[in-house]
């Protein structure tokens, strides 16, 4: 089974092009850097990524851009291992080099559109709301988080386009007590005909995909695997399909939910 | 005057830099970028006879310098290959050295046997468990391996190359070998390693363990290039963490014919070519052919 | 609450952290920057019958993320340190656990006996030449090994760690040295490496070849101590890169006691005393004490 | 035999210390730095040498000082391997830690002076000339490189200190052509009653000695070992003597020329 034809549009070729930090700053625990890439000639898409290099680590790091315009990439990077704590802390001015564009993009809703995302998730969403909102779409956003933390993330990523944001914090400290999907089943329980998008931790996405298909819903969850190459040369992002296996770095990582083998 | 030419098992090269099989691919993923012919050759992702789904992921992890795979061996088996991807690598006039493994040494001399028309040396992968040896690598079995490689040598005329792993001995397994006729060896493949994931307190890696590669274990890897020279007349080609020209001499230095680059690739996808171009540049510099470079080290005791 | 606290074949350690043999000589060089006493225990250089001239140099060399050693076990004999260095450590009020080497199993016993009124443990260093084993390391012979533990159990009451190599098969050994009575094992010693000076295109090292250790090697060491914890009921003393407390947490889930800090010191001398620090910092955030994570990624196959 | 007693001064202990690089320029195929160590109380002698960290390399580099002026300590690094390969690209700003003061300094001595040096052996033998200009001594110069390279280096260095330097190169495209020893030979052989000093390639300070020695002049090395710790606990740097086996970073790195076994 091919995937769908809009998650497979005839794909520019990828190259290595230099990647230079322009702007660096926090976002709560999160960091927004901002790569100018004057050789980039193709559009990334929302969902799509890049394959960044980090100085002193053998291999690159994937990233989803939150917005491309004109020469200017914006990543949302939240330190995790070694890789990212050094890549956040990387001064202005500092020349990398990324392989894009890499990976499939979310399909633009035909409907109204609900977006479930946590931590640096909400970086592929935001721009994916850009788009849905520029086709005239309907975006309900529901964001989750241990606590208060990603306040300036949202605030930066999703209030610069005009849309609130429903906020739900484990320790109940911003927004709702409880966990984002948790908006996702109100809105579809009371009849919402919404296309569901959702990036961040694996148990949430397979949370809100098996939401959307109890509802009947289309989903679309951006598969975050274990990668090297990110070009489908090395074998390490196997994801399981009802197609079979497929890699999510060239299949993916945009996953129709009904596709993934939860 | 081509200083990067060299003849290795009466193949001619035009320089001595291979990719590192499950690095590559089958080289598809790359050709965009440079014509496949530019290298020395293409070595492929390990074929079996049947396809294999492989590992659970994570497959991969980073460490200092390096990396862990556990990819499990997945491949589509020997027909997918010889239908869709062998016949394009050779019309793309690229060298092809083909890795094959299997089950036991029956699996191996199939798949010999199948891709051998499109290839140019046949590279053996004796790291793969030996199902019917107690899953112990067939590396580590010198018994074993020397029947995988009469197997093969019996099914393709192609030159055969051993591949050998760093996880044990290797002298006993090169001596047997040698007497089973193989032609050259390589060497190194992975050695194991393991990486905790403090959040989980588990191995990172789906499979727990996994192999090492990258600079971290290059002077592992020049050591054992040099203890094979000092003990074998056939032809080595080296790899292990391999990232620059530097490197490659070194590995010459130490006995190696060909080198590979593999997990470089996944930091520069040019790794291979800029690896040869700075390998034109430092014999320009440092004077001599490649060929004058292999195994110059070597001092009487 | 002391989080860091362990207990280890009967000596209390107030944390895991110990210097890795010969890193760290015996402790002088380093005592005006912090207390002694706040390590773990100093592991001492390696300590031999005779005084031991060593290698030529060059003897050290770096390689990415890790480092060659051939220093040719150096040593001014073990009268010359019950004399001058060993009373001065317990002086500091350290824990001292002395590593122990030589030719043939009553030498290792020779020193062990003379060292022992100074000792809180005994590390014998099997990774040395077996003089009359043809040269191969007592670490890879099973029997030779065995030997020198036996007679070391019989010249001193302290608890004895058995110090293995990685670079062969370790659970024949340690199966080994359990029979022999060992008490306890400690792991990595380097692994066999080498680098090319391209300049005079030989190997760097007056040695040729030397012990590769840092980083790089972590990952090596930590699979292996995760293999020996599933074969052994000893406790188990983990090293190979730990540069960081997160390193040294991978050791504790793989299933070390305690932990040494070896080539981390040459970079930063306040290497053991940050990791000390550190881990006291992580298991307050991650919450548990050492010895809870001490083997705690070892779930039923 | 202990080293007599003007190599060995009381020594203040060294500290692990922080140390910016304040200034970096070229000097041809060398570099200039300079390290503000604000917290570095004790003074360098010329040919003690501090034990510099460069990211991303496990091991410190062993580098001895050109100067020491207030909290400013300037070094001459040499691009040779992967370490200071990278060091000599490090922008100003870039921290570092270098443990200091370490190895014994260059005595003073009772007349003149002769310094051979080549590369970066300028760099403690400037600073030892400084030393003895200011200690009234008359200071001879031989400076020897493959070609004109080390111009600029000579000229930052010596020309300072209103010396004269006397270059040697080997391909004779600056100064004369030769080996700097010849120089030292044509002065001692006049029957210049000097003091040798030399900091360089290990044939250059061996033909030194060998000189000083035939002339029965004293005379002095700097002793380049690989290191790893920089301060005896790791006994990478041996060096064989007339009293035995020594070690260059606490014994040396200075060496009296008759005491080491050339
Ligand atoms: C398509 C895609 C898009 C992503 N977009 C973002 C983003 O916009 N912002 C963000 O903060 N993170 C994003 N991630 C996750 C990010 O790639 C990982 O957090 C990062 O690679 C971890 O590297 P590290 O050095 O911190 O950790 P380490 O564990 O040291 O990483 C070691 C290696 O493992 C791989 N790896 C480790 N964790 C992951 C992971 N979660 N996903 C993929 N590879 C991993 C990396 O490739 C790296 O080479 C994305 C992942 C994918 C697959
Ligand atoms: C006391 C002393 C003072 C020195 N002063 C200067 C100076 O002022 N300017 C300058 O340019 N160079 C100086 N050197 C030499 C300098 O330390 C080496 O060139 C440098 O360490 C090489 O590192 P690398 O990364 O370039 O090479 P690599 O070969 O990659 O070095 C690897 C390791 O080997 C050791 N090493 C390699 N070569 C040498 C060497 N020649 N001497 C000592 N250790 C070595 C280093 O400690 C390093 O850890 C001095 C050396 C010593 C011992
Ligand atoms: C992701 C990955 C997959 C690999 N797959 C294979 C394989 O299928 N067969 C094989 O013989 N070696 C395989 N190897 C080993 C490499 O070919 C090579 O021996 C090793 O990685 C050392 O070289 P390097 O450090 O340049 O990567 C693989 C290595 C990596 C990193
Ligand atoms: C310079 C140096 C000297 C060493 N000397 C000894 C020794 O005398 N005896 C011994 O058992 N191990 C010796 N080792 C090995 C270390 O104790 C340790 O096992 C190894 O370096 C791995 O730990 P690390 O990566 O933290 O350094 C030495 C290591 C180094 C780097
Ligand atoms: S990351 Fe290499 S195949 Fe997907
Ligand atoms: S460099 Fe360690 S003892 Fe001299």
């Amino acid at each position: 089974m091919p995937a769908s034809p809009e998650l497979a549009p005839p794909r520019p070729r990828w190259d290595d092009h230099a990647a230079t930090i322009v702007a660096s700053e926090p976002l709560g625990p999160h960091q927004r850097l901002v790569l100018a890439m004057p050789t980039l000639e193709a559009r990334f898409g929302p969902g799509q990524f890049l394959n960044l290099s980090v100085p002193g680590h053998v291999l690159r790091r994937p990233l989803a851009p939150s917005r491309h315009e004109g020469t200017e990439v914006e990543l949302i990077v939240t330190p995790f291992g070694p890789g990212t704590r050094d890549l956040v802390r990387l001064p202005v001015g500092t020349r990398l080099q990324a392989l894009a564009p890499l990976g499939n993009s979310f399909p633009i809703s035909s409907g109204d559109a609900a977006l479930v995302g946590a931590g640096a998730g909400a970086a592929p969403l935001a721009w994916l709301a850009e788009r849905l909102l520029r086709a005239g779409r309907t975006v309900h956003v529901f964001h989750g988080a241990p606590s208060a933390e990603d306040r300036t993330l949202v605030q930066t990523l999703y209030e610069r386009l005009g849309l609130e944001v429903r906020y739900f914090s484990e320790d109940g400290s911003l927004g709702r007590r409880g966990y984002p999907t948790e908006g996702l089943a109100e809105l579809l329980a009371g009849g919402a005909v919404a296309t569901v998008y959702s990036v961040g931790p694996f148990a949430l996405m397979r949370a809100a995909a098996q939401l959307a298909i109890a509802h009947g819903r289309p989903g679309y969850v951006s598969l975050d695997v274990h990668m090297a190459c990110g070009v489908g040369a090395c074998l390490s992002c196997a994801v399981q399909t009802a197609a079979g296996q497929k890699h999510a770095c060239v299949d993916g990582p945009v996953f129709e939910v009904q596709e993934v083998v939860w | 005057m081509n200083r990067l030419e060299v003849d290795f098992l009466g193949v001619r090269f035009p320089n001595p830099v291979v990719t590192a099989s499950g690095t590559f691919n089958f080289g598809r993923e790359y050709a965009h970028l440079y014509p496949l012919r530019r290298l020395g050759a293409v070595t492929t992702k390990g074929v079996s006879p049947r396809p294999i789904a492989g590992a659970p992921t994570p497959r991969i992890t980073e460490t200092p310098m390096g990396m862990l795979n556990a990819i499990g061996l997945e491949n589509k088996g020997v027909d997918a290959y010889v239908a869709d991807e062998l016949p394009w690598l050779k019309a793309q006039g690229a060298r092809v050295i083909v890795n094959v493994f299997g089950d036991e040494a029956a699996d191996f001399a199939h798949v010999a046997r199948k891709v051998g028309p499109y290839a140019d040396l046949i590279e053996v992968n004796l790291s793969c468990p030996n199902v019917h040896g107690g899953r112990l690598p067939f590396a580590h079995d010198p018994a074993a391996a020397a029947e995988v490689v009469r197997r093969v040598k019996g099914a393709t005329d192609r030159p055969v190359l051993a591949k050998l792993s760093p996880n044990g001995p290797i002298l006993p397994v090169a001596e047997a070998l040698e007497a089973a006729g193989v032609d050259g060896f390589s060497l190194i493949n992975t050695l194991l390693g393991m990486r905790m994931d403090l959040e989980r307190k588990r191995p990172v890696l789906g499979n727990r363990q996994g192999g090492l590669s990258g600079p971290a274990v290059k002077p592992v890897a020049v050591r054992l290039v040099y203890e094979l020279y000092r003990h074998t007349d056939r032809p080595i080609l080296g790899m292990g963490g391999i990232a620059s020209a530097e490197d490659a001499l070194e590995f010459a230095l130490a006995g190696a014919r060909l080198v590979a680059v593999g997990t470089a690739t996944f930091g520069d996808p040019y790794a291979p070519v800029k690896v040869i171009e700075g390998l034109e540049r430092e014999l320009e510099a440092r004077g001599g052919r490649w060929v004058d470079w292999v195994g110059a080290a070597h001092t009487p005791d």
